[in-house]
């Protein structure tokens, strides 16, 4: 067993950059382009057991590999949301259940638990961006008096768009201590809810959370930032996750820099105190 | 230290081959590279050669698994790796360096990567000192002694018709008990290295680079890149790769390969996002991980002085001006 | 005849000229390099800058191609340009890549650049040849410009022949197999780092087939077959639009003889349609993008 | 493959008895391919181990098909379109007639044997002239003995 810097004792015996055959047992539409996939191994376990955070890479052999986050986890399942871009996410979306995939993780630094013991904690999602802030949202609720106030403010193109629906309407607004704020792009027949872009939404309910996570489309973290730092949040109290292209996904192949950070190792989760030092190129 | 005269390497070579597969330093046509030995191998030991040994570790094109995709089913399966002790007779200073910078790229940072792993224990490297420096060689400035490599198992040199052998490891010393009969003790006197024409003055460098992310300099030198990956596949430490696979219906293997940071889909993203979108990001970035990012992170530089990418680029753009003008840069 | 150093602060004048009249947002030429023997491109901006600018034996670079990089910008762009540069520039004006007045030649009579590989080889008192590119060049002066620098020289109107190349011959002869193992062996040096497409003027696709994963047309794996799928696509999509520069085999780190490739299509043209010397006038007609009703017939 | 692969003697040996060989025809959906429905229609006996790809005009077959197909394990490839002046583009056939002059010299330069590059004008009436065209280059072909140059063995390498 090497100490291995995600913190998590696996077995290095194996290849890390060889893949373990796994199944699909169930895939969730979430939006139009969207999908969870429950992944689990042939003989029905987690693949491996991933801290809040951190990534795997899922791979189709024969049409290529890709790095996701993986938004929760189960008994003996984790599920990654997947949203149809390129060449191997569209070949995911016509896979049915019981597709077998290659499977390897778990990388990344995954979301500092123990930083955000006892506090209350804003989560501001855009888009698919809510997927890897769902696996820490989850985390808390599984241990809610561990965690403060728990406050989310999502939004997404339309409401055909919103990710993770059933949690947005049904389970978090029923957590206690807990409130969901979401907000569409344009107005919409049938949608009664806040209307307006996530960056203005979270001024006008100026929460005061002690520590933020942010995670979206680059142009809502553009304008989110000067608005979380005009309210007042540090730096280092606003935690983002981080995406960049990604090959071997254990900071060897050399493309997921940023200044001599590898995202999938030492991130994909930083402070936005750490990104400070690091060189604008992300 | 033992000597033999270097009239009788062949003899020497051959007792090797038969325990090592002994790769040495030859002439092949204009280009000099390390080859397999056999007797009509055209052996060149007065320059360092063009294609480095990081192949024989990093090779340019390497199959990892084998995979079949019937219908949904996966099949994975992991390729048996080559054993076969292998033996580099005259690795040079600076291309030993790079090994360095290799070996802690590959196996630390809590994952190894195996397949260079099971390539690097099964080399032994008998390195060979320079008495000579060409004119594009700066390795001193780079903190590499020509004549001592750094991490090698047998230090030889090559003077007055005679090759002297030190054995460093007990990997070295298994060598000299092979050749115990060829060779006499005898110290040699190992001479200086001569004819440096470049010595960039390298203090200061790494820290200054850190500020100098938004230097116009970059704006300054990155247009007469061409943007290809000469530079990046000659050199000894660049070890950047792609995954891809080459699959023969419902077969197929998965491969990786040598990969450049200045192509331009190196960092694209699925989306169309790319944090690296033209010449000025990716030259920054290349100078940027050699001589600043990499010591940060592996207190090394990521450049040895061998001088190759000052023979390849076709547009003559050296890290050697490129430090000068750090150094000059307010 | 004024020395080359008398030419150099000619250039230099010029091009502060140029930029300090904002004639033009930038200058490509050329500026001393590491070694007495290098030269390196260079793109100007800053009047001051233009101190660096050289005029020597080793200005082997075709500069043409750097006008690639201002196809965006509305500015006007200020070149050098000898004989091969100046052919490289028609051919970005006539694959429609550049316009001619967004671009200011400012033309030279190119002496013959010595070969770089030899002078390091040699030193620097020796006598060194010059580059096989120039010692097979037919048009070493500008043939277009809007400047000149240097004694004004009457260009004449360039009127292509017929080339016929030794060395293409001497394949030609070969049995089939002779040629393949030569021509396989060529390429099995090949590292794919694409620097042959990325100095060629006539290579100029928006998007290339080659280092573009997504296209799926040719793997990123170093084989031979891989490297011949290459080698050849790219002499064929290049066919009636090389200019012989020479440039793709000059700068290839394995010393592959590229333009063995480039020499043949050359000299079938020339049998098959008549002479023709790519980038010679912009308004000449292309040999693959043209035809006539008398072409040789052998498909019947 | 290595050099010697593609050239070694005892590879040719080894060509198994009941090797067919693989023929790719690029057809021009105006004249060839309708030539070669009407030769099925005729009911024209031609080698069946002919692989016909239906292209819209024979001026679109780029030189990177023809080498990629031999690097896929093609035996030859034969580009057909429309006689000159009959071409539905009207001009699409020129341009084809003076880029595979120079391909089929090019691919003879490198060591390909010509027959392994052939182009042929077939209207959509000449289905014998197809039938014969087709017969003619498989019986060629079947003399020749499969290519093995700028074929891709990288696979079988790794697979052995």
């Amino acid at each position: 067993m090497s100490s291995c810097s995600c913190g998590h004792e696996h077995d290095q015996a194996i290849n890390p950059l060889i893949p373990t055959r796994a199944k699909v047992i169930k895939i969730v539409e979430e939006t139009p382009d969207v999908k969870t996939f429950f992944i689990s191994t042939l003989d029905d376990k987690k693949p491996f057991d991933p801290n809040p955070g951190q990534l795997g890479m899922l791979s189709l052999p024969d049409i290529g590999e890709a790095m996701f986050s993986v938004t929760d986890k189960g008994e003996n399942h984790i599920e990654m949301a997947i949203k149809a871009i390129g060449k191997l996410t569209y070949t995911l979306h016509e896979i049915e259940v019981g597709q077998e995939v290659g499977i390897r993780g778990p990388y990344g630094n995954g979301f500092p638990l123990d930083y955000f013991k006892g506090k209350d904690i804003l989560f501001i999602g855009g888009g698919i961006g809510l997927a890897p802030v769902r696996s820490l949202i989850m985390h808390c609720l599984r241990n809610r008096e561990d965690y403060g106030k728990l406050t989310v403010v999502y939004g997404a193109r339309s409401k055909a768009d919103l990710c993770f629906k059933d949690d947005l309407f049904n389970n978090w607004p029923k957590v206690p201590n807990m409130e969901v704020f979401i907000t569409i792009d344009k107005e919409e027949e049938g949608w009664d809810g806040h209307v307006g872009f996530v960056p203005a939404y979270v001024e006008e309910l100026a929460p005061k959370p002690q520590a933020t996570v942010l995670c979206g489309p680059p142009i809502m973290i553009k304008f989110t930032l000067p608005i979380l730092q005009k309210m007042g949040f540090a730096d280092k109290d606003i935690i983002t996750t981080l995406e960049m292209r990604m090959k071997c996904g254990i900071g060897k192949c050399g493309r997921c820099n940023i200044g001599s950070k590898y995202v999938c190792l030492d991130g994909p989760v930083f402070s936005m105190e750490e990104l400070k030092d690091l060189p604008p190129e992300y | 230290m033992f000597t033999f005269q270097e009239s009788e390497i062949k003899n020497l070579l051959n007792a090797l081959a038969k325990e090592y597969k002994v790769f040495v330093p030859a002439k092949v046509g204009d280009e000099s590279k390390f080859v397999p030995y056999d007797d009509n191998v055209e052996l060149y030991w007065d320059r360092n050669v063009l294609l480095s040994v990081k192949d024989k570790f990093f090779p340019h094109t390497e199959p990892m698994y084998k995979f079949k995709t019937k219908r949904k089913t996966v099949e994975i399966e992991p390729l048996a790796s080559k054993d076969e002790p292998v033996l580099l007779f005259g690795v040079r200073s600076c291309d030993l360096q790079a090994l360095n910078c290799l070996d802690q790229v590959f196996l630390t940072k809590g994952f190894v990567d195996e397949f260079y792993r099971t390539k690097r224990d099964q080399a032994t490297i008998v390195a060979l000192g320079c008495n000579e420096a060409e004119d594009t060689c700066f390795c001193t400035a780079m903190g590499v002694d020509p004549q001592k490599g750094n991490g090698a198992d047998i230090q030889a040199y090559r003077t007055q018709g005679k090759f002297g052998m030190e054995a460093l490891t007990e990997k070295g010393q298994k060598i000299i008990d092979i050749l115990k009969s060829y060779l006499k003790e005898e110290n040699l006197q190992v001479p200086e290295t001569q004819g440096f024409q470049l010595q960039p003055d390298m203090d200061g460098v790494a820290e200054k680079l850190k500020g100098m992310f938004d230097a116009e300099l970059w704006a300054e030198v990155a247009p007469t890149c061409l943007n290809c990956g000469a530079c990046t596949y000659i050199c000894p430490t660049c070890h950047c790769f792609d995954i891809s696979q080459d699959v023969r219906g419902e077969e197929g293997f998965k491969y990786r390969c040598w990969d450049s940071c200045m192509f331009e889909e190196y960092t694209l993203m699925a989306g169309g996002h790319n944090p690296r979108p033209s010449k000025k990001e990716r030259v920054r970035n290349r100078f940027m991980h050699k001589l600043c990012y990499f010591p940060e992170r592996y207190n090394m530089l990521l450049c040895t002085g061998c001088g190759r990418c000052l023979n390849v680029c076709p547009v003559n753009l050296h890290i050697t001006s490129i430090i000068g003008k750090v150094k000059e840069a307010n | 005849m004024a020395t080359m150093e008398q030419l150099t602060l000619q250039l230099r004048e010029t091009a502060r000229e140029i930029l300090e009249s904002k004639k033009a947002a930038a200058v490509i030429g050329w500026e001393k390099g590491t070694f007495w023997y290098t030269t390196t491109p260079v793109v100007l901006t800053k009047p001051e800058d233009t101190e660096r600018l050289v005029w020597n034996e080793y200005c082997l670079n075709n500069l043409a191609k750097y006008l690639l990089d201002f196809q965006h910008s509305n500015e006007k762009v200020a070149i050098f340009a000898r004989g091969c540069d100046s052919r490289g520039i028609n051919r970005l004006i006539q694959d429609k890549q550049i316009d001619r007045d967004k671009v200011l030649i400012i033309g030279l009579a190119c002496p013959g650049m010595k070969d770089d590989k030899k002078a390091r080889e040699l030193g620097q008192n020796a006598d060194i040849p010059l580059a096989k590119k120039c010692q097979e060049c037919a048009y070493p002066d500008a043939l277009v410009y809007d400047l000149w620098i240097g004694e004004p020289k009457e260009v004449a109107k360039p009127v292509p022949e017929a080339k016929v190349f030794p060395e293409v011959e001497a394949i030609e002869q070969m049995t089939p197999d002779d040629k393949y193992a030569s021509f396989a062996a060529n390429y099995e040096k090949c590292l794919r780092c694409y620097a042959c497409r990325n100095v060629c003027p006539a290579c100029n696709c928006k998007e290339c087939i080659f280092g573009n994963s997504s296209k799926e047309w040719s793997a990123k794996a170093n084989n031979l077959s891989e490297n011949m799928f290459f080698a050849l696509t790219r002499a064929l999509h290049v066919a009636g639009r090389c200019i012989q520069c020479g440039e793709c085999e000059r700068i290839c780190p394995v010393n592959i003889p590229i333009m063995l490739l480039n020499k043949k299509i050359i000299q079938d043209i020339d049998r098959l349609f008549g002479p023709y010397e790519a980038g010679l006038d912009p308004e000449d007609k292309m040999p693959l993008g043209s035809f006539e009703f008398t072409d040789p017939e052998e498909f019947m | 493959m290595s050099v010697n692969e593609a050239l070694d003697p005892k590879a040719s040996a080894q060509t198994p008895e009941d090797w067919q060989p693989k023929i790719l025809v690029f057809a021009c959906n105006w004249c060839t391919y309708a030539g070669a429905d009407l030769t099925g229609l005729s009911r024209l006996q031609y080698p069946a181990t002919v692989r016909i790809l239906r292209v819209p005009c024979s001026g679109r077959v780029n030189p990177q098909f023809v080498i990629k197909a031999f690097q896929k394990g093609v035996d030859a490839v034969l580009v057909c379109g429309c006689h000159p002046g009959d071409c539905h583009y009207t001009t699409g056939n020129y341009y084809t007639r003076r880029r595979f002059l120079l391909m089929r010299r090019l691919m003879e330069y490198i060591g390909l044997e010509p027959e392994r590059l052939q182009a042929r004008w077939i209207s959509a009436a000449e289905a014998p002239k197809f039938q014969q065209v087709i017969t003619e280059v498989t019986e060629q072909i079947r003399a020749l003995g499969p290519n093995r140059k700028l074929r891709d063995v990288q696979w079988q390498q790794w697979n052995s």
